[in-house]
């Protein structure tokens, strides 16, 4: 293949007025056609039904919170920058079903999986990408089809795109590709790519795909003073970019910066409108709307754009990680040039400026940057995105993790407290039964959203999970009875490091339904207690009546090799126990940790004191592993919900070791 | 009611409309859900609902719906009682959620501007200032809007019905401005646009056509008004109170905007 | 009747007097006795005079308030090692809550009045016993303001 | 309902309905008859005040327009199509003829919801012996839905180039913010070609109805356009010989305090009451009808009744739904996208005043703009608080014919009678509430 390109991958000449035989032929491929065109003063994409929509004549000036369309003297279709769209409307719609659920005699059933391929979408051709947009495509499809979840949706309709190309000549005010190192030059990831010329465009090829369509138009060889006049317009878009920015401290520079007081100096100017995030060609962060008719028996799940500066983006039932507007610009500019990096070997800009041209109050990223990251003027030798991307730091195996919704059925449920239930449910699924103790699930009933649940028991023929009635989700689950169905999407996640007890003492702690998914692990314990030393439980509750498993826990209490210790926030009378926060239970033991790993879950807050006690008992921070709560939406790392720092807390946890977080565990509003 | 409760249909939950200050619209969406009407009908029982049924129920509702600001001493009677009578109040539109158009009075002295279009306004029952239903009673649920959005309302009945929580995002028109691939006013045309700080629901229906938002689902939880117009193209000081002065001016941060800028257009007798 | 070298094995084995130095401890058994409840007793009330401070040597306490209309909230329970009566050093010398016996419990028991003099007199045996108690209380309010944030609650309901 | 029983004193019977049903807004209905004669009729409006005329003061025309429509959630159009009108005319903007035809087009839309929502929602359950239209679906399950679909093409008509059916958002002096493509128009059709027949049968369906025997020969005042149906444009002229343009509303009318009531209410400067709405339109203006909607009035025979006949009134509606359908179609079939949405134009003083047809009747604006060209002083006169004087008078005269009743049954009366006229009570920007006034 490769050398069938390389042997017709002679530079073309398309005569300016044959622009149309290039997208006729697409076009006979089924193909519809997306390219720039006027449209309401913008240079919008949208479809088009010939050379005669371009924008010939017509340019682009873009500054902070600024943007016009302007009338230029020479005919070229392409001298202009990226207006307001990106190929991502099409590629990642801002709106797309990616489920169906219904309720039918036979129980809940999901068709579809999450995400779900558009069957057969129409396939697509872009003509007149730019540099900077071929490095946001192969971004995104870093994001979307290289992780353990891949998104269907996604890889379909990417699958069908053609992608014509365009060096860019004319960049904005706004532009900075070359200090992220992806333009202007088109290097790398089109079919076809375009040098327009007053009077015509140079043809080169970038694809087997490319070479048939090319081929197709029998055109002549492009002569030199072409060729010469064609390196011109790139070199002179370089030169009219200025100095590139130094990027070289940026990663650290904005992690180590989560108090810097550039943040709430931006936040005062920031709307928190979502538009620098919505024009990103990158930005993939998405929530589910649930369509249902009346009475629910029938719903599409709808993906939509969201944004991390919108407030109920890191909402969980307890309130908002991200309270503040200067918690959201920092998760948004931090994600966007260092954290990515972390998740995906990349930065996740690429310089188009987008986002400074169509912030509505002008604010420029790379003034933050300068300001908040230490982002200088020198110019320095470039990252390359596309061969960073390459050594993504983690080792996955693209769709390894379960994407679809199962239906399990309920075989009969315990009632824990006044508002939390243990459902005991019944699946043949073979992935669900061979999850690891930590993981969790994603529950949903039709015309609900999706909630994360914890396994709280694996058996050989089904699980359980404990819910807590937190909202109308878990509510609707927790009232589900025997002989019900329900949908899971899982096991997902990291679960317990299982294999770092053995050998070692083992200190459990658990608040409130925290205990859930810490009970596999002490099933754990239990199976391989042999092979651990000493195992000290010891548990936290609001008031007596809210302890879960109790009977179970009364059973481990009587047992001589497992230490239980229970202990209440508060207590009437009748209660002859222990009343006082949990870690009480052992700020005064006389044990040694040095030996010991400890797993801890509950309110964020309680895991923070109690790892403080942990640790001055000698169990050192890589090994007191914790579970997290974030808003989990996917499960599965595409959606954006749960970022914390670097992290993904669906994907790469909700299991934590202390040191993996470092400060991110008690950074405010990270 | 749980929603295996609700399922089972021991009860099609009781509905009633009701309106005080107000140009009818709010209601009248019911009206407009033409798809969906005769289900929502076998859904819920329509106990009460004037502009539509001759029968007349004086309560207890499940569910209220209640359009219209508070206007008058009797209007403010009417409704503590029909809160007594209701377990689940839901305010529908600007005038109930945010006092309406016609809250811009309250900003100027009662008196000169009931004679201004009454030739004897003593005789006009009224309250000197129009004011949201929230001001006197607890709602449990509001629908933004001027008016309130067909979607918003058939997502707030199937939420009731199905027992979920209703799905109205609390974030910016541009977030919908931009889904539906409008072209940022502001930033092309230099237009006053109150897109970044008001409440999404409409659509974006405004910069889709063409023109800057004017605010009718009322200012957002993080609305940066200041920064709104001190940044943006369009909106300075000079046009800041008249754009701010509609639907919702009697909605914070609005309401003190409009204060610091000498209140609204013609507030003055 | 306990002997003196039982009261200082007492306050040995727990966190409070393990820490001492052995003359400290030795002083503060000379001026300390044994002293044993059984299960239900309640050893002091909420606003009655304190006259001493207490060691748990073993047993379980409940430190209660009474909330009218609510009744008794147990707000913490003592375990062997900690302290109770620390207002026995503090003016006014009133207790601050109702302590009740949940478990038999043994206290290695101190006057108030002799220990406050005792304190007074030796600036080096108060320094080490006042850290301890400094301690005690610092824990006590840490945790009781964990307890005030009421992490396990559910958050506020909304009507759907 | 909630007709208070009657109060028997000496040969005096009153009919009271506290709060008035299907009718938009608050009403009420008091009739006091003494030795068989009425001494009473008074239509009550306790629509809370809200003060518009004084809420557009120091606003811009367009900021008005915005406003206005707020007046009424059933016919926001018709106050944004006079108060444009006004301004277009005040200020002295020509408009492009697309533009023209498209605020027709936006228009149509308007009547054809209004109307099919008093025809079916408000006003036909009284007929048919059914307490709302809700009801009526039980048995008449189809008619209903073909009702809803002939408002909903009616609400996708004014959503379609307003943006939303109630307070659109797409007009502005000089046209529109944004115009439809002739595609997105093109897309309609079908279901207005549908909607014609469903008013077609709506015609029918209304002139079986049995309808309460009255007659009385009324002054009625409409719109008259030398080519078309009257709506945005036309002279007002009525059945006794009126002719003036539609700035000059005050020439012939004015709003006043009539001694015993505390309403204001227009009547002629010769004291006069007159009626507005689709009767009057067809009465004055029939010849002008949309080809199928004449054919329609003609096979219904019943010209001369809509005339004389409030009842029939629900058939006067039907042959506008007719009508109105049909021109959208024809203006839809003839649409280009004008050159451009708006013409520019600029701010100045002056008089601004226009008349246009509302659903229910002539509604008339004027506004006197300030030397910066904001409103200093307004007057919109909505057809309700022109109308009301005569259902009044109506009321007495009908009075007789229904005291041989039960008297719940006379009350109901009473009540379908106040519906014929389609009486938009939150439209009325300046009614007095009629409980306040001191009677003895």
């Amino acid at each position: 293949m490769a050398q069938a390109i390389a042997s017709t991958n002679v530079p073309r000449w398309l005569p300016a007025d044959q622009l149309d035989r290039l997208i006729d032929v697409l076009r006979a491929d089924g193909r519809t056609i997306i390219g720039p065109t006027v449209r309401d003063g913008a240079i919008v994409l949208a479809e088009i039904q010939g050379a005669a929509d371009l924008p010939a004549g017509r340019g682009d000036e873009a500054s902070p919170g600024r943007y016009r369309v302007t009338q230029r003297e020479d005919s070229r279709r392409f001298d202009h920058a990226v207006g307001p769209m990106s190929p991502k409307r099409w590629t990642f719609p801002p709106r797309a079903p990616i489920r169906l659920g219904r309720r039918t005699s036979a129980g809940v059933r999901f068709s579809g999986v999450d995400p779900r391929p558009t069957p057969r979408p129409t396939p697509l051709a872009f003509i007149g990408v730019r540099a900077c947009e071929l490095a946001a495509i192969k971004i995104q499809d870093h994001v979307f089809l290289d992780g353990p979840a891949v998104d269907g949706d996604y890889r379909a309709r990417r699958a069908s795109a053609f992608l014509v190309a365009v060096e860019c000549a004319t960049p904005t005010s706004t532009c900075f590709c070359t200090s992220m190192g992806t333009g202007p030059e088109v290097t790398t990831g089109f079919d076809v790519v375009l040098t327009e010329l007053d009077d015509g465009f140079i043809v080169r090829v970038g694809s087997p795909a490319g070479v048939t369509v090319v081929d197709a138009l029998s055109l002549s060889p492009a002569d030199g003073s072409a060729m010469k006049a064609a390196e011109a317009v790139v070199a002179g878009a370089r030169d009219a970019m200025g100095s590139p920015m130094n990027m070289e401290n940026v990663h650290e520079g904005l992690q180590a910066s989560p108090e810097h007081p550039g943040w709430a100096a931006v936040a005062e100017r920031c709307l928190s409108c979502t538009n620098c995030t919505l024009v990103c060609p990158t930005c993939f962060c998405t929530s589910v709307v649930e369509r249902s008719d009346l009475d629910g028996s029938i719903s599409t799940s709808e993906r939509t754009w969201d944004s991390c500066f919108n407030e109920g983006f890191a909402k969980v039932a307890g309130g908002s990680f991200r309270p503040l507007v200067k918690d959201r610009y920092r998760q948004w500019l931090t994600h966007k040039f260092s954290t990515w990096w972390d998740q995906f070997g990349s930065s996740g800009c690429v310089g188009c400026g987008r986002c400074i041209a169509w912030c509505p109050a002008g604010i420029d990223v790379r003034e933050e940057l300068a300001v908040i990251g230490g982002v200088g003027p020198v110019p320095m030798p470039q990252l390359s995105v596309v061969a960073a991307a390459t050594e993504a730091p983690v080792t996955i195996s693209p769709g390894s993790v379960p994407a679809a919704f199962v239906t399990v059925h309920v075989d009969g449920s315990s009632r824990e407290t006044a508002d939390t239930m243990t459902l005991h449910l019944s699946t043949t699924d073979r992935r669900l039964l061979a999850g690891r103790p930590g993981q969790f699930v994603m529950a949903t009933l039709p015309a609900f959203s999706a909630a994360p649940i914890s396994i709280s028991r694996f058996r050989s023929d089904g699980l359980d999970l404990t819910i807590r009635a937190a909202g109308p989700a878990t509510r609707a689950l927790t009232e589900l009875e025997r002989g019900s169905t329900l949908g899971v999407r899982g096991p997902l996640g990291r679960g317990w490091p299982v294999e770092e007890m053995t050998g070692r003492d083992v200190v459990i702690v658990a608040g409130g339904v925290g205990l859930a998914p810490l009970r596999p692990l002490i099933d754990a314990c239990l199976a391989e207690r042999d092979a651990l030393g000493a195992v000290r439980i010891y548990l936290g509750a609001r008031t007596p009546t809210d302890r879960l498993f109790v009977e179970e826990v009364g059973r481990l209490a009587l047992r001589m090799d497992i230490e239980v210790e229970e202990t209440v926030d508060r207590a009437g009378p009748v209660w002859l126990g222990r009343v006082g926060i949990v870690t009480q239970l052992f700020d005064h033991a006389t044990w040694d940790g040095r030996n010991a790993v400890a797993f801890v879950c509950g309110p964020e807050r309680m895991m923070q004191a109690t790892s403080e006690v942990l640790f001055s008992r000698g169990i050192d921070v890589d090994r007191t592993w914790v579970t997290l709560e974030r808003n989990m939406s996917c499960g599965v790392g595409l959606c954006g919900h749960c970022q914390l720092g670097k992290f993904f807390v669906c994907k790469d946890g909700p299991v934590f070791s202390l040191a993996e977080l470092g400060p991110a565990f008690t950074t405010d509003g990270l | 009611m749980s929603p295996t409760a609700r399922r089972s249909g021991r009860r099609r939950p009781r509905v009633g409309v009701v309106k005080f200050a107000s140009c009818d619209g709010c209601q009248l969406t019911l009206l407009d859900l033409e798809d969906d009407l005769l289900a929502i009908a076998e859904r819920f029982d329509i106990v009460e609902f004037p502009e539509a049924t001759s029968r007349r129920s004086a309560g207890p509702f499940d569910v209220l719906l209640v359009e219209g600001s508070i206007s008058t001493e009797e209007q403010l009677e009417e409704l503590l009682r029909l809160r007594r009578e209701s377990t689940t109040l839901v305010t529908i539109g600007a005038c109930a959620t945010a006092g309406g158009i016609q809250a811009l009075r309250n900003w100027s002295e009662h008196g000169p501007w009931a004679a201004t279009v009454y030739p004897r306004p003593e005789l006009i029952e009224s309250l000197a200032m129009a004011t949201p239903v929230a001001d006197h009673v607890t709602v449990d649920a509001e629908l933004r809007g001027c008016p309130i959005d067909p979607q918003q309302l058939l997502e707030l009945l199937t939420a009731l019905v199905v027992g979920r929580r209703p799905q109205l995002p609390d974030e910016s028109v541009c977030a919908e401005c931009k889904r539906r691939g409008a072209t940022c006013v502001v930033v092309s045309q230099g237009t006053a646009c109150l897109g970044p700080v008001t409440r999404t629901g409409c659509g974006a229906l405004c910069p889709v056509y063409g023109r800057g938002c004017y605010g009718c689902f009322g200012p957002r939880n993080d609305a940066n008004v200041v920064s709104l117009i001190a940044n943006t193209a369009g909106l300075d000081d000079s046009v800041a109170s008249t754009r701010l002065a509609g639907f919702t001016a009697w909605a914070e941060p609005f309401r003190s905007v409009i204060d610091d800028h000498g209140g609204p257009p013609g507030a003055k007798p | 009747m306990s002997t003196r070298s039982t009261v200082d094995n007492a306050l040995a084995s727990g966190w409070f007097g393990a820490g001492l130095t052995d003359a400290a401890r030795a002083h503060l058994a000379d001026m300390a006795h044994l002293t044993s409840y059984p299960i239900g007793e309640v050893v002091i009330r909420e606003g009655q005079a304190i006259d001493s401070l207490a060691v748990v040597v073993e047993g379980r306490l409940a430190l209660r308030l009474n909330v009218p209309g609510r009744g008794a909230v147990t707000v913490l329970t003592i375990e062997p090692g900690d302290v109770i009566g620390w207002s026995a050093l503090i003016p006014p010398h009133r207790a601050t809550s109702t302590i009740v016996v949940l478990e038999p419990t043994s206290v290695v028991e101190l006057e108030g009045a002799a220990l406050r003099a005792r304190l007074d007199e030796d600036p080096i045996l108060a320094a080490a016993v006042l850290w301890r108690l400094l301690d005690a209380v610092a824990r006590r309010l840490s945790a009781t303001r964990t307890q005030l944030l009421d992490l396990f609650a559910q958050p506020d309901r909304e009507p759907w | 309902m909630t007709a208070s029983a009657p109060r028997r004193r000496a040969r005096t019977r009153r009919f009271e309905v506290e709060g008035l049903t299907r009718v938009e807004g608050e009403g009420s209905l008091r009739i006091v008859i003494r030795d068989g004669e009425v001494i009473e009729a008074q239509l009550g409006i306790f629509e809370a005040p809200r003060y518009f005329e004084r809420l557009v003061r120091g606003r811009t025309p367009d900021e008005v327009l915005d406003i206005v429509a707020r007046i009424c959630g059933i016919c926001p159009v018709a106050y944004q199509m006079s108060a444009v009108h006004a301004f277009e005319d005040g200020v002295g903007i020509e408009i492009d003829p697309a533009v023209r035809a498209l605020r027709r087009l936006l228009y149509c839309g308007e009547w054809i919801e209004s109307h099919a929502l008093h025809v079916y929602f408000l006003h036909a359950p009284d007929f048919m012996g059914y307490a709302s239209a809700i009801e009526l679906a039980r048995d008449h399950r189809v008619l209903v839905e073909r009702a809803l679909a002939l408002k909903k093409a009616g609400n996708h008509l004014v959503a379609l180039i307003g943006g939303r059916p109630i307070h659109p958002v797409s007009v502005r002096v000089g046209g529109f913010y944004h115009t439809p493509t002739r595609a997105e128009l093109t897309a309609l059709r079908p279901e207005l070609t549908a909607a014609l027949d469903i008013a077609l049968e709506t015609v029918a369906v209304t002139t079986e109805l049995n309808t309460p025997d009255f007659s009385r020969e009324p002054r009625l005042v409409s719109l008259r356009h030398p080519t078309d149906y009257p709506m945005n444009e036309g002279r007002i002229v009525s059945t006794d010989g009126l002719d003036l343009a539609p700035t000059d509303w005050e020439r012939a009318f004015a709003e006043d305090q009539v001694g015993w009531s505390n309403a204001l209410q227009a009547r002629t400067h010769a004291g006069d009451v007159y009626l507005l709405g689709p009767s009057s339109r067809i009465t004055l203006a029939g010849d002008k009808l949309h080809p199928r909607a004449a054919e329609a009035l003609a096979q219904s025979g019943l010209a001369d009744e809509i005339r004389r006949n409030p009842f029939r009134s629900i058939v006067a509606r039907a042959i506008e739904l007719v009508h109105a359908t049909a021109v959208a179609i024809d203006i839809i079939d003839d649409y280009r996208p004008p050159e451009r949405p708006a013409t520019p134009w600029n701010p100045g003083p002056g008089t601004a005043a226009w008349a246009t047809e509302a659903p229910r009747g002539l509604l008339f604006h004027t506004y006197e703009l300030d030397e910066e060209g904001r409103v200093a002083t307004a007057r919109i006169v909505p057809p309700t608080s022109q109308n009301q004087a005569a259902i009044e008078a109506d009321l007495t005269d009908f009075a007789p014919s229904v005291l041989g009743l039960p008297h719940d049954e006379a009350t109901h009366r009473f009540e379908q009678l106040i519906r014929s006229y389609d009486p938009c009570i939150s439209c009325a920007t300046h009614f007095l509430d009629l409980r306040v006034e001191d009677r003895r």
